[in-house]
């Protein structure tokens, strides 16, 4: 009734190619962004926006970065917290060497050094398949993590080990370090986080993502109808990678303001292939979606009862929420295998037929 | 209700479990059993909170989030991971962190790091200690020279950081070092390392160690027969990481304070707290060694409140008041015997400048049972870590351009 | 789409691809030997056996997912030991599959459009953008693509997951996929399979059709003979990975061999 | 010059000079090999049979050992403790195929992958709040099992055998050989293969998914309260054990993730080559290798092999 | 694809053709009463189908692709779940028992199993295994199931020679083979049979029928086929249905349905006594519908 595209005709092909043919759509699109830009800053307080909004955020990006490979392109990385570190640890080393540039130019920059390695790791994808592919990003993961911790010059030879962010402007507001206001960093997380979105809404709708979801869906097929498996794989890797990077040294330097090898272990790697799953393979949106649910999730179950007034041991909590987190899951999965996206779009179809059943 | 907020970040759950419950029962049970006993601090309650952070940088982060809004007077982050991100925040927030005998090394140094205190000691004093103690054994620490030591250790920030300091000393008193990291992962599946022991035949080992990775250690030292009266550790294994261990007899490590309940303060906890079931603790556990370890630290917190009351006069004082309270904190005997806790630890005096008090430990042993204490109390080697101390704090201060120059006054002792 | 073909300097009647004496085998098992035969430009040429003779793997040597292990094949005049997957299709190779092989989680659109992707050249960085080049390629192959959906009547379906649709459709649009590379040589792996009647005349009439207004040589494996004796121009008839037939329908039909082989009955 | 040395010659000649370490150190490989083996073990196991990759087999030792000293401490005797484990791994198997994967059939493996996840969050939850977080010693007394070494004095230097290090050879291999026999040879192990291959069509042929999945999950719990003892007899039953789960990946994805001998023999590969890496070579670099060299090794067979020494072969067909 | 006018003129109830109705004639081994599937919790599939198997009958569904006829067997033989299908009305009954909630495990013990459109063997185990584990179910001991392997490979001698590949790895045909000797090994009561005749060479189909017709007569196995070779289907079955978007349109004897003009017409292709060549087919051609 209310989700209906009837009577909105395309008159082009153009028209017809939008990511979002429908009003509604866009309408909703325009709602979120709104509240995006102008709502939640202005109105949440700081502990939802720096821990609650600007780690979804970036998880977010990761699970986009994750989902390219993954979800678009069917080959499952175990190596994501890897290539986050290594976008974050480039992007530390760029911004000490060259202090002057703006730290957005480094922040994108670094994820190019994170694609490059990607492409590196992702070679033996031409001959290892399916799970076994799986070996290779593990590889990357726990290689890269100890380099992280092993290469003091990444470090710029800090006795702790770990990597500051330091203090640095746009606009002449400082949007990293310890001065930063959880507004202009939110703002800053969500600019990139939107165009970079942008970005992978266009890759996966055009030539690019059609390659993919072909390599993805039957890749002996897509072989036989000229597409080039290796270098498709590769750049799947190293988009997957540069948005990883990016979003490691958006978690460095605008949401943790320091890291150690520790920050991107192989936890956090399951993290995002999760947050992807459960968003749903293949889809953007879906990143989004299960990043919220798989971060904010916890984070809720957390502060309910002490909202709720109920008193009751900050470990039992943690404990209850481990066995809630869990059994939603499979409750998530078992109502839609194909995650909150297919789950949302399910729930469109049955507004557009409503209020009949089928 | 009211009174001065303090929020505890523990770690019950995940893999550092093992240490984290013990530490976290016994800095709950001190302020606790002061709430009960006392109504207080200076007659203000203290309300506890706990935050639970499964030794996970992230989710200390967001604990330090979630309590900020409630206008902590401290914070202990209880992590080297978590205590990182937090330092530049500090200043900002005007929240003092208490990273006790954990986090940067460099931020003993108050005059950069005003808002960060980690006493007694920082690991490179520990180091000291540890080189100190076995000169002693070997009469004198120039006999040290042309000897091998073994340092292993968890391969991050916390393992990792004496290793300068340590090569330094190699240098300095002419030993030779051999480093056996631990990797995160394989904390328990240590035989390569401890193979490698059996083969270089270091006559002493160090070990840096955390969660599982100390129990396998010592199991591990067991088994190729390493003399375990040659095996020193900093002071973070405790009773469970050894108990019913074969052969872990002889094992030692650095101390600071007591063990046990024989201390008037311990007592009122076990009477204001444990036998009211206010405790979380097992009855058997309470006066262990990291139960012991909590209680420090909440010793320090419970000094930080009173002395910034004493200062300030005002009777809920806030963040920025503590923090002046822990640059007073003198612990002498007569304190000491005060709180109730005579002979629980050594003395401790912070100031300005020196926010650690880099104070001197004592060595204990496993006598197969339980800790006995063997050694005097030791020094740390000022003269070889203060220098590298101003070196990394000002290295630190440099490489965050803009690290913000002390402009906190400085009250003068009272 | 244009003739194909027509400027390569192939004229009708030409060969167009030989395969001479191809051997191959898998370990113990031997799906095609030494069998040699040719397709001539613009022909309908038809490859009947009965199972397992060693028809699709034919096609596979042919588009160079098999390499075999003696033979040569010869496309467009030049004779090479095996093809490779990416050249026979950049050539002009195309072609369907036994069981469909689409790609599943894509509509109809997108799978033929993905047809086109060894022509479409657009720079990676306008396709960030979707716009200027990007977007006026995108549009050009868009309409190529609307066209042969026109032809296969395909319109209704044409955002709907391959996936979800019946196996009939799901043919056809494999056959609008293979069109799509605009193929000198279209080789087709028993496009009628699982049809009824209709659409199997259906599908002749595309079949038809394109040899008819392309020019495009077809190769069709097919276990319809009715099928296959209306369509074919000439008939290579294999079994056990042998050779035994090879001539217009009406020789293949009358042959004994083949009646014993295959067909069972005279058609 | 003095690189390639240290890189190519001078490992072997530290061999040859103390050929008591490089039996000691193959033989802690050989263990190591073993225990990581029986974890690999039991991912294989339900892999086999589901398809599944079984993200919750590392908590599951945990759980499992966890239960079992959990009880002892209790108060219940050792090896009534051991049966009451042995019971709670069935029920966790029962409830498993009942609530988690019967609504799941036939999705793709990631969902189920994901879905143990699930899995691992609710048994972490469940284990901490019953049992608490705290480490525990593994009852290896009570349970008769061997304590201290056994030492040769051999080759001009000592090479000692852990007794339980030996025990968990022996029972390992004892498993592996039951579970491969019963896998190739008898009807349930067909149709476990079959399962694996594809839940549609198995069902078509009348195999019961559901109880499949339970006998399969439950002797996958076996093997893990087996290896929970094993581990938790070297160090302590603690929650840490989990991440050393991880390490099995590198041996299933060698040994080929649906091989039993596969599992074993990775599972050796990786122990030994790991520690011989570390030992040898690991001083090179500042040490700590082991923490990725078994997936470069792993990775290294793989290119030659892409479904794993024993996988087997992926099916290329169009 | 518009209606054309012969559709106006067709009553909505479906119009039998014989006056007899199978289960009239003998005891009916497999009822479908009036079922409606839905998958995906919102796409109808099945419009309330009906139908019956007589005991020892061989009863053919027809129809276009994607009327639904593999959705009907699997209806039957409860695999929809494992399609996120399921039946929202109506019911099963199997030798006089509901059976739309057994599992397919319990339904093949009872008898009732299916040969899964589109092969299905499992790529990774032997021909040989395959069709061992048909008969999992099967508790008579060894030696009569290796009596049955010898027949199964009788049948279909490229199978015996194939017994010690992977299926993987075979023909599109072997595989086919292989999948009904695998459900044969069952020894069921009845089959459900989709689309046998898929990819398989002409003589085999003929063959694949004659083996329907053997196992129905020597040993009374019942039959329901989905099948698209209406031809060969209406020769051998003995009652067919035609299914159109879901809903049966029309059903009948077999013999009936193939003097039917519009079946005749639009199934066998049969235009007056010949048939006419592929090559003439217009394309202005569209097939009449029985209803929308
Ligand atoms: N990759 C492979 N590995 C092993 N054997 C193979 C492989 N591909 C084909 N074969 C075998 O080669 C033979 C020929 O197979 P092919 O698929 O070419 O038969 P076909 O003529 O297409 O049969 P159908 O009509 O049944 O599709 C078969 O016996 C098959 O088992
Ligand atoms: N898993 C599914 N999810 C959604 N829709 C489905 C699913 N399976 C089948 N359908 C739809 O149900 C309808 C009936 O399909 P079904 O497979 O039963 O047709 P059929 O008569 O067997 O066709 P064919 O002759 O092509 O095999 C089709 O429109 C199909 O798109
Ligand atoms: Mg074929
Ligand atoms: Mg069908």
């Amino acid at each position: 009734m209310f989700y209906r595209e009837a009577g909105q005709y395309k008159t082009s092909y153009a028209a017809d190619m939008a990511v979002f043919p429908i009003r509604q759509d866009r309408i909703g699109l325009a709602v979120i962004l709104f509240t995006a830009f102008v709502l939640i800053p202005a109105f949440g307080n700081q502990f939802f926006l720096s821990s609650v909004m600007i780690p979804t955020l970036v998880f977010a990006l990761a699970a986009i970065g994750l989902n390219i490979l993954t979800g678009y392109t069917g080959l499952i990385s175990l190596g994501t917290a890897a290539f986050m570190g290594v976008g974050a640890y480039a992007c530390y080393k760029l911004t000490t060497w060259f202090p002057g540039v703006n730290i957005i130019v480094w922040i994108i920059a670094s994820g190019f050094v994170s694609a490059f390695v990607g492409a590196m790791f992702g070679l033996p994808s031409l001959r290892i398949k399916g799970f076994y592919l799986v070996v290779a990003t593990l590889a990357a993961q726990f290689f890269l993590q100890w380099c992280f911790g092993r290469i003091p010059w990444l470090v710029n030879y800090n006795t702790s080990g770990a990597i500051e962010a330091p203090e640095r402007f746009l606009f002449g507001i400082p949007i990293t370090g310890a001065n930063a206001t959880p507004e202009s960093r939110y703002l800053v997380v969500l600019g990139v986080v939107a165009l970079m979105t942008w970005f992978a809404s266009n890759l996966v709708h055009g030539r690019v993502g059609r390659a993919w979801m072909a390599v993805r869906d039957m890749d002996i097929a897509a072989e036989l109808m000229g597409i080039r498996l290796l270098t498709t794989k590769l750049l799947a890797f190293a988009v997957s990678s540069f948005y990883c990077g990016v979003s490691g040294a958006l978690m460095v330097f605008l949401w943790y303001g320091s890291a150690e090898p520790e920050v991107f272990v192989i936890n956090q790697s399951f993290l995002i292939l999760f947050m992807v799953i459960i968003g749903g393979l293949g889809s953007l949106v879906g990143s989004f979606m299960g990043a919220a649910l798989i971060y904010m999730l916890p984070i809720v179950l957390r502060l309910l009862p002490a909202a709720l007034g109920v008193p009751i041991a900050a470990a039992t909590v943690e404990h209850l929420q481990f066995i809630i987190v869990g059994v939603l899951i499979i409750v998530f999965l078992i109502a839609e295998p194909h995650g909150l996206a297919r789950l949302w779009q399910t729930g469109k179809q049955k507004l557009r037929i409503w209020p009949f059943p089928y | 209700q009211e009174g001065v907020y303090v929020p505890l970040f523990t770690y019950r759950t995940g893999p550092f479990a093992g240490s984290g419950i013990p530490i976290a029962d016994g800095m709950r049970d001190y302020l606790t059993m002061l709430n009960e006993r006392d109504g207080g601090i200076g007659g203000v309650k203290i309300v506890l909170d706990e935050c639970e952070t499964g030794y996970d940088t992230k989710k200390g982060l967001e604990c330090y989030d979630a309590v900020k809004g409630k206008k902590p007077v401290i914070v202990n982050p209880w992590s080297t991971g978590i205590t990182l991100p937090l330092i530049p925040k500090a200043s900002v927030d005007k929240i003092p962190i208490l990273s006790m005998a954990y986090g940067l090394s460099a931020s003993a140094r108050g005059d950069i790091f005003p808002w960060v205190f980690n006493p007694p000691d920082t690991y490179w004093d520990g180091l000291g200690i540890i080189l100190r103690y076995i000169g002693q054994q070997e009469g004198g620490i120039e006999k040290l020279k042309g000897k091998k030591i073994g340092y292993i250790y968890f391969d991050g920030g916390f393992g990792k950081e004496p290793i300068p300091l340590f090569e330094q000393m190699a240098k300095d008193f002419g030993f030779e070092l051999k480093l056996y990291p631990v990797a995160p992962g394989d904390m328990q599946n240590q035989s390569s390392q401890w193979l490698s022991v059996r083969r270089d035949r270091p006559e002493y080992m160090v070990m840096y160690g955390w969660g599982a990775m100390n129990p396998t250690a010592i199991k591990e030292a067991a088994k190729i027969n390493y003399p375990m009266e040659k095996f020193v550790s900093i002071w973070w294994p405790g009773e469970d990481d050894i108990r019913g261990t074969d052969g872990a007899k002889g094992f030692k490590m650095i101390n600071w304070h007591g063990i046990g309940t024989d201390f008037p303060a311990l007592k009122d906890i076990q009477k204001h707290v444990v036998d009211k079931g206010l405790s979380k603790a097992n009855k058997d556990k309470v006066g262990e060694l990291l139960y012991n370890r909590g209680v420090y630290n909440s010793l320090l917190i419970a000094e930080g409140i009173a002395q910034a009351q004493k200062i300030t006069g005002k009777k809920m004082v806030d963040g920025a008041d503590v923090r002046r309270g822990l640059e007073n904190i003198n612990l002498d005997e007569a304190r000491l015997k005060e709180l109730g806790l005579a002979g629980f630890t050594g003395t401790l005096k912070l100031t300005c400048d020196n926010h650690n008090g880099h104070r001197s430990a004592f060595i204990q042993q496993w006598d197969g049972a339980k800790w006995v204490k063997i050694s005097d109390p030791i020094e740390p080697m000022a003269d070889k870590v203060k220098p590298a101390l101003d070196a990394a704090a000002q290295d630190y201060a440099e490489k965050n351009a803009g690290w913000p120059k002390r402009t906190e006054p400085c009250d003068k002792a009272s | 789409m244009r003739a194909p073909g027509s400027d390569k300097g192939v004229a009708a009647g030409d060969v167009l691809l030989a395969v001479d004496n191809v051997s191959l085998n898998f370990g113990g098992v031997k799906a095609i030997t030494d069998v040699s035969f040719d397709i001539r430009k613009g022909e309908i040429r038809a490859i009947i056996g009965p199972n397992g003779a060693g028809k699709t793997s034919m096609l596979n040597v042919i588009n160079g997912f098999y390499h075999p292990q003696q033979g040569r094949i010869t496309y467009r005049g030049e004779t090479r030991q095996k093809m490779r997957p990416y050249v026979a299709a950049s050539q002009g190779i195309s072609r369907t599959f036994q069981n469909v092989a689409l790609f599943k989680g894509m509509s109809t659109l997108d799978n033929i459009m993905a047809g086109r992707t060894l022509k479409m050249r657009g720079s990676f960085f306008w396709q960030l953008f979707r716009h200027g080049p990007a977007m006026r390629e995108e549009i050009e192959h868009r309409k190529v693509v609307e066209e042969i959906i026109d032809f296969l009547e395909i319109q209704a379906i044409r955002k709907t997951p391959v996936g979800k649709l019946p196996y009939g459709l799901q043919k056809r649009v494999e056959l609008g996929r293979a069109l799509a590379m605009e193929p000198d040589l279209l080789l087709l792996d028993e496009p009628m399979a699982g049809m009824n009647l209709e659409e199997k005349e259906d599908m002749s009439r595309f079949i038809i059709d394109v040899n008819n207004q392309y020019g495009t040589t077809i190769a069709l494996i097919e276990h319809d003979i009715g099928v296959v004796m209306d369509l074919s121009d000439r008939i290579v008839v294999l079994e056990y990975g042998r050779k035994i037939a090879d001539g217009t329908p009406d020789q293949v039909k009358s042959d004994q061999t083949v009646i014993d082989a295959y067909l069972g009955v005279p058609h | 010059m003095n690189l390639l040395y240290a890189l190519f010659v001078d490992p072997w000649v530290q061999m040859g000079q103390a050929p008591d370490l490089l039996v000691q150190t193959l033989w802690e490989g050989l263990v190591s090999g073993v225990l990581y083996a029986l974890i690999a073990l039991g991912f294989v196991l339900i892999f086999k049979a589901s398809g599944v990759f079984n993200f919750a087999q590392g908590i599951m030792v945990v759980f499992a050992a966890l239960t079992l000293v959990g009880f002892y401490e209790m108060g219940v005797p050792a090896f009534l403790a051991l049966a009451l484990a042995v019971g709670v791994m069935f029920l966790l198997a029962v409830t498993v195929e009942r609530v988690v994967l019967r609504p799941l059939v036939n999705q793709p493996d990631i969902i189920l992958f994901m879905a143990t996840f699930g899995i691992t969050y609710v048994l972490i939850g469940l284990g901490e709040l019953i049992f608490g977080g705290n480490p525990k010693r593994m009852i290896t007394e009570q349970l008769y099992l061997p304590k201290g070494a056994v030492e040769f004095k051999i080759l001009g230097g000592f090479v000692s055998l852990q007794k339980i290090d030996i025990a968990a050879a022996i029972i390992a291999a004892i498993m592996i050989a039951v579970l491969a026999f019963f896998f190739q040879k008898t009807r349930i192990g067909r149709a476990l293969r079959a399962v694996a291959d594809s839940h549609k069509a198995a069902l078509s042929v009348g195999i019961s998914l559901n109880q499949i999945w339970a006998i399969v999950w439950f002797t996958a719990g076996i093997v893990a309260l087996v290896t929970g003892i094993m581990w938790g007899a070297r160090s302590e039953v603690s929650f840490a054990l989990q991440v050393i789960a991880l390490k099995a990946l590198p041996v299933l994805i060698l040994g080929g993730f649906t091989s039993v001998p596969g599992a074993i023999v990775g599972g050796l590969i990786i122990g030994i080559g790991e520690k011989l890496g570390e030992f040898y070579w690991g001083p090179l670099v500042g040490g700590g290798i082991e923490s990725w060299l078994a997936y470069f090794i792993a990775l290294a067979f793989l290119l030659f092999r892409p479904q794993g020494l024993f996988g087997e072969k992926i099916i290329e067909r169009i | 694809m518009r209606p054309t006018e012969a559709e106006a003129t067709m009553t909505t109830a479906a119009p039998s053709l014989s006056d007899v109705a199978p289960a009239a004639a003998a005891e009916t081994i497999l009822a479908v009463n009036n079922i409606e599937v839905v998958y995906d919790h919102v796409i109808l599939v099945l419009k309330g189908v009906s139908l019956t198997v007589p005991k020892g009958g061989i009863v053919a569904i027809l129809g276009a692709n994607g009327a639904g006829k593999t959705t009907t067997l699997k209806a039957i033989s409860n695999l929809l779940h494992a399609e996120r299908g399921e039946v929202t009305k109506g019911t099963v009954e199997f030798e006089g028992q509901r059976v739309d909630k057994l599992t397919p495990n319990d339904l093949v013990r009872r008898g009732c199993i299916q040969v899964m459109e589109g092969r299905h063997c499992f790529g990774h185990l032997t021909i040989d295994e395959n069709l061992l584990t048909g008969a999992f179910t099967r508790r008579d001991g060894n030696a009569a199931i290796k009596r049955d392997m010898d027949m199964i490979y009788d049948y279909f001698p490229r199978l015996r020679q194939r017994k010690g590949s992977m299926a993987g790895y075979t023909s599109g045909g072997e595989q086919q083979m292989c999948a009904i000797g695998r459900a044969m090994m069952s020894r069921p009561k009845m089959i459900l049979l989709d689309e046998p005749s898929m990819g398989l060479a002409p003589q085999v189909v003929e063959e694949i029928f004659e083996i329907v017709r053997t196992l129905n007569e020597k040993e009374g196995v019942s039959f329901l086929l989905a099948e698209q070779n209406t031809n060969i289907a209406l020769r051998y079955a003995t009652y067919g249905y035609i299914l159109e978007t879901g809903r049966v349109v029309m059903d009948g004897a077999a013999d009936a349905l193939r003097e039917n003009e519009d079946v005749k017409e639009f199934y066998l292709g049969v235009a007056g006594a010949d048939r006419k060549s592929f090559r003439d087919v217009k394309s202005y051609k569209r097939r009449k519908r029985w209803l929308a």
